[in-house]
């Protein structure tokens, strides 16, 4: 409870402030859910199973205000709380903006911590929705030429997916025992194939789109590259990974029947993600929209582990997942620095960075080491777990997946390179020391990670037991 | 021990590379080449430990730390020191430890220098990992880490965008062959279940010859190999990776990263001998690439360029060899490999540093007189290369020969028409650099100067390495108590815990009476193409044309075959072409109007209906009958 | 069917004048059909021996509301205004409408009304009766009507005052003239 | 003849379908006219119609309750009728019409 809170009343208190208030308190206060996550974390017993935070009636006796916590949600919460703080600490802008970018940047906080432990599934889709709501206008804030038809545009395609997955919420509801939200009553509901389809695909649809998987992804890029640095931090950052939660914690536990059904398909899809992301990345121009295409590939990489359903798929995932994370809020943060020291983040017109501001170029290098999942950085291990279990799925679907090694290589060297070095067209200003720590803290998170993926694995191997254990009993299976 | 082998060149890395820029410029250099030596020493022992008291483990064992451990998945960061790995650590921190000092001069004037040393031990480290590394996920991460220190010292000057463009090329195509590797690693874990070398050997022990799974893993790897040792389609990149300083080019793409893909090839000789069809591929492979590269390098006039690709063509030697299960000649020909074209490229280094920056053969000449150092190392560089009898090069490339003629004439006979070619190549390098007289204007010849001692003093080790470097695996007629050294370590069964590095027993390669006279009589061969050389470019004092004025089949040499230009037309720019396409058909008019579409029609239709919200009463009220008579009509009926 | 006689006619009556203040050109005629119409409407309450209701309706409607339609019209001096008509279609969609409502109604009742069975009680309609259970059962209701007229009445005079800058007005009247 | 052997010949469908015309005609005016005072004069056509049938099914049924609803329904229409026409009013004062079809401000 704690988790949502405290972010909760650091916003208040911003908005109140307005201009006086102190980014490096917002800073403190955003990272104070860090210390209770840490807590949650010493109550876990060796089950795996989740433990119970808080739990009062709401709506009715049975529709209660319930949060849950185990590794599964013990990692999105450290993704979350560690990486808004800095989100926070990097914004640092010297307009009106500040102040509102940062209280909304602390209201979404809240809303997805609650969405990562809430253990009831209309409180999931509210607070689902909840975060949708400061995103909105964190995009909003900048506002370029289109910026309001391409926020609506986002806006609208995530709302689309989340009313299919209400309905299907409420479709389960109605046929639950005790006409109950709980997670656990949802997952007793016994479904046939058919009706697994239909719940399973209003569900997914939600997340799909959120992640998102090829066909739904047309907000992406430009919504990126429209927002704000902490909107698009924030949203490839730690809202992609709404989506990828959503589809463990779920999807695979309400519809486990249909999996098999959409696993193909999936798969493909998210196969042709990569491919189609990482080409299209080749070619960009605009350096937030390059990473915006290169996090498209990346994801669906993540989701095609996923639906291998593969012990070393879904480890990996998640591991990637966190991974991404960090890296896209790297990237984006170099290119805000770039962007606004410079006045551009247009490939073209950069170059020769490394020459005024050689700890950004390092960052930046590692950064894009990262990404390319270089070994010993953090993205080597999800990659190439990711890539073994669609290698054992499939032989030439992870050939394929595969070549987005080569492909990642190509357009974030080529950004490396367009921006960092060659002849300086222009010049950068030097950092300033918040933004000296944020690259610390991510470059120990990308280098710790690298040589320790172990770690982030062990945090959520039971948990990710529990939820294959419930797959293969529903599909009768035992893996 | 063995720990420190590998953490001493992190340490340097870390310590130049955090607090480089603050020490001073001498102590950085030197700080450098002092982690490496360390580690070099630190190999020395431990090799002397390996061969004396611990006869019977046949290797030391270190684990760490387990990396990964998902599901049926688990791998350790562990490292493993046996014979093979030795040999190869030998060579990186020895002939590194010698390229740190000669860069400590050559670089001394540049501001990143504490740069270039930190990715020099960065390299090292990677590299040792790569042939320390107990299972395949660790010799990855050497691979992949080697790689992307190529591309940091490649682009080291990072204010050339071509350097760059050099830099990323290497990179991608490493890349290339990476999938290929990492693939057959795939395929490794799910058909043995593990990545340790020894537990996948020894269940390839117990298959058959020919087996498609090893087939197949082998042809994986090998595609790994031709993106690391520059082999035939992914060979583009070495000559351009010249652009990094001359150092760089000795270190990392003439003795040791380029070796990799021998390494690999050797370490999983179990794989390899089962699977013959891979073999005959490599082997192949490797004969047009040296050829190709022998062809290509006939017209060069970079010096770097020339020593370039004739290490691609060297390399194909190794592959040839391997191709042909003389695992020994290869491994013993990258050794002395290592010796002589490091040697070649320091002296080159050398030459290019007394001449300014001045890298085409065809503004020097004459530079014998001013320095003599350079030159007699270099001379004795060359002759090594080429097969001088009784120089190092000269015993690897005859047990090379050996096997091929033993294995397939026809290969004999190109590879014999390859390492001709090289004469040719090299002597005229040789000659058009340091004879005849000074052809540069910029420079007057006066300012043209020897090398200092600390670039010298590399020269002249290498210089003895590359003579005696034979004695590491004389052949068999020199006698039989100092010959097949190299042959007999990798062979060496102590019945521990690790089995040899030859599982599969090498099969010897006896050649009859009239074959090593025919091996003796090409002796007379080299010495007559090296007369024709030297008639020409000496005596007669020809200066290579410029790339513009040759025709006919030179042209096509001179523009290395249009390999690059042809990959740019099959494979870079329909990729562009397809990514444009997709960025403006596909997805901002498929599907983001599509989505678009939707949202307008609803406006559409929305317009529509709004219509009939027209303000006036009148309408509203006729709307209300008509919805009052349907909901009577419906409960009615 | 044998329909008394006092009844047929008062129904025709009532029917004739309805339709002609729905058909008359002139308000005022309306009016006084209208007027007409109330009129034998309460004579229809007396022989549904509803009296009391009977007088109140004639007090009320016939005396009251229809008194002010005609203080408005003079009020608007709108006797001579002629509106303009409405298209034939208006006619036809207007007829059509009202028909089918009507046809609708009686369907309905036909369905549903058959079964009211006739249990009449002596007295009911008179004041007494009324005024018992208006002031017992309905007495709350009967208050909040009486706030609801005083609030209609406060409304009306509010509305109806005139505004006091005659400026407003003219510009009013050039926006919409 | 008193009303009450009148009323003992009744049948409550008469009423029924007296009502149902009169409130049809009133209906026809709303939609038909465009004239305000002639929709409102209309519109308390309508609610006696319905008064009507309240009354008939009183005295029917015995209860008195349905004539209770008349008075109040009646109370109603007299308050509707004193703010509607008063609105009018300010509506001619605005516009110089009574017609409704001006009034279509609310476009949407």
């Amino acid at each position: 409870m704690e988790v949502i809170i405290i972010p909760f009343i650091a916003c208040l208190c911003v908005s109140i402030l307005g201009k006086r208030n102190n980014i490096w308190l917002s800073t403190l206060f955003s990272s104070l859910p860090l210390f209770f996550v840490y807590q949650y974390f010493q109550h876990l017993d060796s089950s795996g199973k989740w433990i119970s935070l808080f739990d009062h009636a709401w709506i009715s006796d049975k529709i209660r205000f319930t949060l849950a916590f185990d590794g599964l949600t013990g990692l999105m919460l450290i993704l979350t709380n560690m990486l808004v703080p800095l989100i926070i600490l990097a914004g640092i802008r010297n307009d009106e903006n500040q102040v509102k970018l940062t209280a909304l940047t602390l209201f979404m906080q809240a809303a997805l911590n609650g969405v990562f432990m809430a253990h009831d599934g209309l409180m999931f889709y509210i607070f689902w929705e909840l975060a949708l709501i400061p995103i909105y206008f964190i995009t909003l804030t900048m506002s370029g030429k289109q910026a309001f038809k391409i926020t609506l545009r986002f806006f609208l395609y995530t709302f689309v997916g989340s009313l299919a997955m209400l309905a299907s919420l409420i479709y389960l509801f109605l046929h639950t025992a005790d006409h109950s939200f709980d997670f656990e009553s949802l997952r007793a509901v016994e479904l046939n194939l058919n009706q697994s389809i239909g719940v399973g695909a209003g569900i997914l649809l939600a997340f799909l789109v959120k992640i998102p998987i090829l066909p739904f992804h047309s907000w992406q890029a430009d919504t990126y590259t429209e927002a704000p640095a902490s909107g698009s931090m924030l949203l490839g950052g730690i809202m992609l990974k709404m989506g990828l939660y959503g589809i463990l914690r779920w999807y695979f536990p309400l519809a486990p029947e249909s999996i098999a059904f959409f696993q193909p398909w999936i798969i493909g899809l998210s196969v042709a993600g990569v491919l189609y992301g990482a080409i299209i990345a080749l070619r960009q121009k605009d350096m937030k929209r390059l990473v915006a295409f290169s996090s498209l590939s990346h994801v669906a990489l993540i989701a095609a582990g996923f639906f291998t359903l593969s012990a070393e798929g879904i480890e990996g995932g998640l591991l990637q997942m966190f991974v991404h994370g960090v890296n896209v809020v790297g990237l984006f943060l170099v290119i805000e620095i770039i962007e606004r020291s410079t006045g551009t983040r247009v490939l073209g017109e950069l170059g020769g960075l490394a020459k005024n501001n050689r700890i950004c170029m390092v960052f930046f290098m590692l950064v894009a080491l990262g990404t390319m999942a270089v070994p010993f950085t953090n993205g080597f291990p999800g990659e190439f777990l990711l890539l073994k279990s669609l290698y054992a799925y499939n032989h030439n679907l992870a050939l394929l997946a595969g070549l987005t090694i080569i492909f990642s290589a190509v357009y974030i060297l080529r950004m490396v390179q367009f921006s960092m070095f060659g002849e300086g067209k222009k010049a950068m200003s030097p950092l300033s020391w918040n933004e000296i720590l944020a690259f610390v803290i991510l470059a120990v998170g990308i280098v710790g990670i690298g040589f320790m993926p172990q770690i982030i694995i062990d945090m959520v191997h039971k948990s990710v037991l529990i939820i294959a254990t419930w797959i293969s009993e529903a599909n009768g299976i035992l893996s | 021990m063995l720990e420190w082998i590998i953490v001493l060149p992190l340490l340097g890395f870390l310590i130049n590379g955090l607090f480089g820029s603050i020490f001073p410029k001498s102590i950085v250099g030197w700080l450098g080449t002092a982690f490496v030596f360390g580690s070099f020493v630190a190999t020395c022992f431990l090799f002397r430990d390996l061969l004396t008291s611990l006869p019977g483990e046949g290797s030391v064992y270190l684990r760490v730390f387990t990396f990964l451990n998902v599901g049926n998945f688990h791998v350790d960061i562990a490292f493993q020191f046996d014979r093979l790995s030795a040999i190869m650590a030998l060579i990186i921190t020895g002939i590194g430890t010698l390229i740190h000092l000669y860069s400590i001069s050559y670089m001394a004037d540049d501001a990143g220098l504490y740069k270039f040393f930190s990715f020099l031990n960065l390299f090292i480290f990677n590299m040792l990992v790569l042939v320390l590394g107990s299972n395949f996920m660790m010799m990855f991460f050497g691979w992949e880490g080697v790689g992307l220190c190529s591309y940091l010292l490649i682009g080291f000057w990072y204010k050339n965008v071509s350097f760059g463009k050099a830099a990323r090329k290497a990179f991608i195509m490493n890349r290339i062959g990476d999938l290929g590797l990492l693939m057959g690693l795939f395929l490794i874990y799910q058909n043995f279940g593990s990545f340790e070398y020894t537990e996948v050997f020894a269940k390839v022990g117990r298959l058959e010859v020919g087996t498609e799974i090893c087939t197949a893993i082998a042809l994986l790897l090998f595609i790994g190999a031709m993106g690391k040792s520059a082999q035939i389609p992914l060979f583009t990149w070495l000559p351009d990776a010249m652009a990094g300083p001359t150092p760089v080019s000795a270190l990392i793409h003439a003795a040791t990263m380029v070796t990799a893909g021998i390494y690999l090839v050797v370490r999983c000789e179990a794989i390899y001998a089962l699977a013959p069809f891979a073999r005959e591929v490599i082997m192949w492979i490797g004969l047009a690439t040296s050829l190709m590269a022998a062809l290509i390098g006939l017209k060069q006039n970079d010096i770097k360029k020339v020593l370039a690709y004739s290490t691609v063509s060297q390399l194909g030697f190794m592959f040839i060899a391997l191709g042909c299960g003389a695992y020994t000649a290869a491994l013993f020909h990258v050794i002395t490999h290592a010796f002589f074209k490091a040697l070649l490229f320091l002296g080159a280094g050398s030459v290019i540093h007394g001449m300014h920056h001045e890298q085409d053969i065809r503004q020097m000449g004459g530079l014998r007189k001013k320095m003599p150092i350079t030159y007699l190392t270099f001379l004795i560089g060359t002759l090594a290369i080429t097969g001088f009898p009784m120089l190092s090069g000269f015993f690897s490339k005859d047990e090379i020969f050996t096997a091929i003629l033993s294995h397939n004439r026809l290969v004999f006979i190109l590879g014999l028409l390859s390492a001709f070619i090289t004469v040719f190549y090299t002597f005229r390098m040789f000659f058009v650099t340091f004879h005849g007289t000074y052809r540069n204007h910029h420079h007057s010849f006066e300012k043209v100067h020897e090398s200092p001692l600390l670039m010298t003093l590399p020269l002249l080790i290498l210089a003895v390495l590359s003579v005696i470097g034979g004695a590491v695996n004389f052949p068999n007629y020199m006698g039989e108590g100092i010959s097949g050294g190299l042959h007999h370590l990798l062979s060496f069964d102590g019945g521990g815990r690790f089995s040899p590095i030859l599982i599969f027993p090498e099969q010897s390669f006896e050649i009859s009476h009239a074959q090593e006279w025919l091996l003796a009589a090409l002796t007379p061969l080299f010495l007559t193409i090296f007369v024709v050389v030297r008639n020409k470019y000496l005596v007669k004092a020809a200066v290579p044309e410029a790339d513009a004025d040759q025709v006919g089949l030179g042209k096509v040499l001179a523009n290395k075959f249009y390999v690059d230009e042809s990959y740019d037309r099959s494979f870079v720019e329909p990729i562009e072409l397809v990514s444009d396409t997709l960025t403006e058909y596909v997805d901002e008019k498929a599907f983001k109007s599509s989505f678009d579409g939707i949202g307008r029609a609803n406006q559409y239709f929305g317009s529509l209906l709004s219509r009939v919200q027209n303000g006036n009463i009148e309408y509203y009220l006729v709307y209300m009958v008509v919805g009052l008579c349907l909901l009577l009509a419906f409960n009615l009926f | 069917m044998n329909l008394p006689i006092p009844f047929l006619i008062l129904s025709f009556l009532t029917i004739l004048s309805a339709l002609y203040v729905v058909t008359s050109k002139s308000p005022v005629h309306s009016v006084l059909a209208l007027i007409f119409t109330f009129f034998t409407i309460s004579a229809h309450y007396v022989l549904l021996n509803a009296q009391f209701l009977a007088v109140v309706n004639l007090i009320v409607y016939a005396g009251a509301i229809m008194v002010l339609f005609l203080f408005v019209l003079m009020l608007l001096n709108l006797s001579k205004e002629i509106e303009p008509i409405k298209s034939n279609a208006w006619a036809i969609a207007a007829t059509i409408s009202a028909g089918s409502i009507l046809l609708m109604i009686t369907a309905a009742f036909q369905v549903f009304g058959e079964a009211v069975a006739k249990n009449p009680v002596e007295g009911i309609g008179l004041v007494k009766a009324l005024g018992n259970v208006l002031f017992t059962r309905f007495l709350v209701p009967f208050e909040l009507t009486g706030i609801l007229f005083l609030a209609a009445m406060v409304g009306a005079v509010l509305l109806g005052k005139r505004e006091k800058k005659p400026t407003e007005l003219s510009t009013n009247e050039t926006i919409n003239p | 003849m008193s009303s009450l052997t009148i009323f003992n010949q009744l049948e409550i469908s008469h009423y029924i379908y007296l009502s149902t015309v009169l409130f049809s005609i009133g209906l026809f005016g709303v939609l038909f006219r465009r004239n305000a005072i002639i929709l409102l004069m209309c519109i308390e056509l309508m609610l006696n119609a319905v008064n009507l049938l309240f009354v008939a099914f009183s005295s029917y049924m015995g209860d008195s309750d349905g004539q209770i609803f008349v008075f109040f329904i009646m109370v109603v229409a007299a308050a509707e009728a004193a703010v509607g026409l008063a609105i009018l009013v300010l509506v001619y004062r605005n516009t110089r019409k009574t017609d409704v079809s001006v009034l279509d401000n609310l476009k949407g």
